[in-house]
């Protein structure tokens, strides 16, 4: 029988388990669903605010020397309004709507927005690690965290998932919390907080100055996370951080993740990539006689 | 460590010329660079300012390249204001090039859309029938005339026309009324254009109604060059990425091409 | 006047600014030797115990595909006080003692046996990733930091720096903590908690599973930990983190550094890195027409 | 991607051979081990057990490589159990090579340090004249004889001996009183060892007090295999990297060589 593509991540299910990570290309809806086309089981769309954010001007994103982004974008974005009409039209792309706030009432207010939308799901945006007020500030703060999940699971049916990445606090008590408030899945890492030099002109290149380190320099780093979360806890995991390959994404399922999530890949290798990690992880299932995601999920943490 | 293009390389500008009271070339030493194809760009960081796009512009002398920037907002004012022996930091280049017909050939660019046809120019073979058409408002917004007559000197067969809208200098009126006329008077083999959005638009209809193979080099948003940020996307493609250069008859399929584009938070604006 | 490669962190003086890493190459004072003619501004020990220690069994290094490596070689050491009496006879090398302990009694103890020892200074370790009860386990208890270098400081009149890393805190509470209670300087960073899993054997590779992160990728993190604790504290900073380049060494200058440390590069080019680091170095500051190091250090901080 | 010497790659074991009841070749495919130089090393990982150092050994077939171990403690035991199909990791080659005079040549191994010199007689040339010393405890400890036979048919001068402690089998005696007996008789070209320490360092000894090229290849309790972690650290040298092959001449002036080795806490333990 051929192995299935298909994977679950609790009541979420999709037909492939590779998704566009949030923030890129993400903000129309003809690109998704080229994307989708290209091989992406969903595409997560750039986390939207209330309001229209113009950004930090540039430079917002280069390469690193050796590997990786990093990126200062600043969370620009259409807002959820503009950004609910234009993607109402969709019948046929998973879309998981990616919303960063600072009080629970950005997010209800943002979710009511979307209720003429098809939503697969939404994913709150806890970890940027570089715009004030939102992103990591708000995940390092368990009472917050606490408050905005509970508010949203209270506002919508579909299902919702936290973005966690490293911060200024222990980002497994931020998983603990948004657990313990009715988060159905759990998405890690964002980005990891990072700088750029330039030793010639003697700045920071960035005009934020911090961005956030992407790419493969980070996949160690978000391969444990997925392991520290599923060892801990009982929670469906999307793998993302460095993912370029699908020996990259067998390794983020033996981890504990059900579906994975990239972005930079596509900046190395465009987004024939998606194509290539699917067809990847069916040879793999072939050879080693799987029929589906799910029998791999979590096998490296057998003893 | 060989040299990573998606991170900035710090050039020294070398020679700065004023084209009009308003544009200006940087001149810079770059192998790289001095290698790009017609329509490349790159992403130009000036420091302690901003970084944005900016077409590849040829210089004379081997291993170098340059910059033509029309002063505008704070960005291509910054970069216009960068003196000899000041440093940019440059990445790419980005970008597709032009499918360069051959016979009977148009090339219409109006404002600093002109860089990458002048590019494009030093690819045209001496038998080639070449018409450069150069669009702009006024007669002191007029620049590279001199420079598209060198580059064809050794054509038998060429025309430089110019068109001011006020009739300043030139023909007067719109770059695409001449267009319009030229196409309507005889074949060409291929049309490429660049150039404020309007222009380009009129000039790809004007070929597409006649079945005119044309291509367009397109201007959006871009703040990433590699198809990562998303902020250049036209209908389903990227600028950057997909493009900048794109044929007619695809523009003709996209919805948003001559109409829209978006602004720095994502948002449609109209033209 | 040919620029000089003399550096001061604090009360310590160096005659070059790129110094070896802690737990590199770093057992014997004949190798000490070694590299100190190779170029290095000083060595760091490993971090040495009360005790010996095997660390943990093999596999405990790899490198990632793509850059970097992952080790938990578990602070293997041969003990304090064994360490002490091999490099007794020392009086050449600049040899800066690393320590690791769980109580303040634990680094008291240690100190006493290098009595008799020419030390440069003491690097409390207090970011060791993939070790209970030590490194990351006390840098992330600030009771405990305080108790410890307030113990150690009173215990010796050799500088003392911490050695700080991405914990589960935020390691910039870890820095004003340790400066508050007399701390001399601060290195950052250390390894950054990772993991490898190969995809054929469905396993992570080390045999503790969880190892640190070193190397290239982890450059722009520890750069912008330099630029950081820089702007927010006075105190004299060694850079560490992915270091292989003089570039590199410029930039960490540029972020606030007065020197700095690299073990992974010397896996990567083995140990002429020293020299041609220093070499680098004294060209730009020839060309930039520098005459000290300290001139350039947080250069970047301006707006 | 390019491969990652540095990073495990899982290769599976075609063949397992028994050369005595404590030890087995274990043979895999894989070009890159396949041409790793005489006295190369890897580090092998045995997935749920141990990773350890093990020298690079020959394989008949063409992009074929092996390792023979001797069962010992945990690690070598876990290798030593592997079967047929089953998968290990391996990374490297590591370490440096034999510096192969012409001439008279000697070959002195002992228990699994005959890897690296059946490896070596691979290089040497027909018109060289071989000797092999083979040291062994007893008789059934003995193996590689036919195999070193097999390597050296084509050469007209060469003689393969065997020594066992107890005499049980070939000569009676240690090993290294059979170099100092073939030393004092013969002018050698160059002598190569690899083994237990106290057979090289009187070995290396014999060579050095007549002024014969010599070369040993140390083991060192090993974790990296680059130069990181300073575990094999012999004096100023780092065995994986430096070594682990040493001249004579270098050796006899490392204070460690012969007399100490370092624990796995690093701590110096005596031979
Ligand atoms: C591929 C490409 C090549 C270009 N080549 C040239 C060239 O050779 N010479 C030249 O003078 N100009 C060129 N431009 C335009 C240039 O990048 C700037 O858009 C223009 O100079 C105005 O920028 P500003 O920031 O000074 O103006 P602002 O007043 O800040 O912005 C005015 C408008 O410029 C556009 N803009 C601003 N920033 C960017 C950006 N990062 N990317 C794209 N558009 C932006 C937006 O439409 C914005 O609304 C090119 C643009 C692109 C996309
Ligand atoms: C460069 C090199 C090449 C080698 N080639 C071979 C070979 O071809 N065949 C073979 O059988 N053996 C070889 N060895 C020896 C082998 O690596 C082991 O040391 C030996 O098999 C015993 O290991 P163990 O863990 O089973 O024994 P244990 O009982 O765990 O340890 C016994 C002793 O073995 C040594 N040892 C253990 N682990 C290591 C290690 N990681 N590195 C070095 N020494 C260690 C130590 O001296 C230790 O005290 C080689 C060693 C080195 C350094
Ligand atoms: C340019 C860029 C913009 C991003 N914007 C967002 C964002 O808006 N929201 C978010 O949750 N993550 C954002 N991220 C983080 C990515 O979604 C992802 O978590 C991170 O890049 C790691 O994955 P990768 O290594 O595959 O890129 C952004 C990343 C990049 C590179
Ligand atoms: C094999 C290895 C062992 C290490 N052991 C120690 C140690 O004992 N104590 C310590 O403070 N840091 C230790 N480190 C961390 C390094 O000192 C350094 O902080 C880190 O590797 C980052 O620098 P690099 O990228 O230049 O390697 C070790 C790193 C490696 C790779
Ligand atoms: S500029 Fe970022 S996708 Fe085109
Ligand atoms: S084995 Fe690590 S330095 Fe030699």
């Amino acid at each position: 029988m051929e192995p299935s593509l298909e994977t679950s991540i609790g009541q979420i299910q999709l037909d492939r388990p590779v998704m566009l990570a949030s923030g890129i290309l993400g903000i129309s809806l003809d690109v998704f669903k080229r994307l989708y086309l290209s091989g992406a089981g969903a595409v997560v769309t750039k986390s939207l605010s209330i309001e229209p954010w113009e950004g930090y001007p540039n430079p917002t994103i280069l390469s690193v020397k050796g590997g990786g982004w990093i990126n200062a974008v600043g969370l620009s974005n259409p807002g959820a309004p503009n950004f609910a009409k234009m993607i109402e039209p969709n019948k046929d792309v998973p879309i998981i709507v990616s919303l960063v706030g600072s009080i629970p009432e950005d997010f209800e207010m943002m979710i009511k927005q979307f209720e003429h939308c098809q939503v697969t799901a939404y994913e709150l945006n806890l970890s940027c690690p570089h715009v004030a007020k939102v992103g990591l500030e708000v995940g390092d703060d368990p009472e917050l965290v606490k408050k905005i999940v509970t508010a949203v699971k209270n506002s919508t049916n579909v299902p919702v998932i936290a973005k966690v990445g490293l911060g200024t606090s222990n980002y497994l008590n931020t998983v603990g919390t948004a657990i313990d408030s009715g988060i159905d899945a759990i998405t890690a890492i964002n980005t990891v907080r990072a700088m750029a030099i330039d030793a010639e002109i003697q700045r920071p290149i960035l005009s934020n100055r911090y961005g956030g380190l992407s790419g493969t320099p980070i996949k160690p780093i978000a391969l444990r996370c997925v392991y520290e979360i599923s060892s801990k806890y009982d929670i469906p995991i999307i793998g993302c951080g460095g993912i370029s390959t699908w020996e990259d994404a067998i390794e983020f399922f033996l981890a504990g993740a059900s579906a994975i999530q990239l972005g930079s890949a596509i900046g190395d290798n465009w987004i024939t990539v998606f194509h290539e990690i699917n067809k990847g992880i069916l040879q793999y299932m072939k050879r080693k006689d799987y029929s589906n995601i799910q029998e791999m999920v979590g096998l490296a943490k057998r003893s | 460590m060989q040299r990573d293009h998606n991170h900035p390389t710090i050039v020294t500008i070398e020679k700065v010329i004023d084209e009009t009271p308003t544009v200006r070339t940087l001149i810079f030493s770059d192998e790289v660079m001095s290698e790009a194809l017609p329509g490349q760009f790159a992403m130009v960081w000036i420091p302690g300012v901003n970084e944005l796009p900016m077409s590849i512009m040829i210089s004379k002398e081997p291993g170098k390249a340059a910059f033509t920037v029309r002063k505008h907002g704070l960005a291509s004012t910054g970069l216009f204001n960068v003196k000899e022996g000041e440093q940019i930091g440059i990445r790419g280049p980005y970008g597709n090039s032009f499918d360069l017909k051959e016979g009977k050939l148009l090339f219409v660019g109006g404002g600093t859309g002109l860089v990458p046809m002048m590019r494009l120019l030093t690819f045209v073979r001496p038998r080639d029938d070449v018409t450069v058409l150069i669009g702009a408002k006024t007669k002191n917004e007029v620049f590279f005339e001199d420079l598209a007559k060198s580059l064809l000197e050794e054509h038998h067969h060429h025309h430089v026309i110019v068109s001011t809208d006020d009739g300043s200098y030139g023909e007067k009126g719109f770059v695409t009324d001449v267009v319009e006329k030229l196409l309507s008077k005889t074949h060409f083999d291929g049309v490429y254009t660049c150039g404020p959005e309007i222009m380009m638009y009129k000039t790809v209809q004007s070929a597409n109604s006649r079945h005119i193979f044309v291509q367009a080099s397109l201007e959006r948003m871009m703040k990433c060059g590699v198809g990562i940020c998303g902020s250049c996307c036209v209908g389903t493609d990227l600028a950057c990425r997909d493009g900048t250069v794109f044929d007619g008859l695809h523009l003709s399929k996209n919805k948003e091409f001559g109409y829209f584009h978006r602004n720095k938070a994502g948002i449609l604006e109209h033209y």
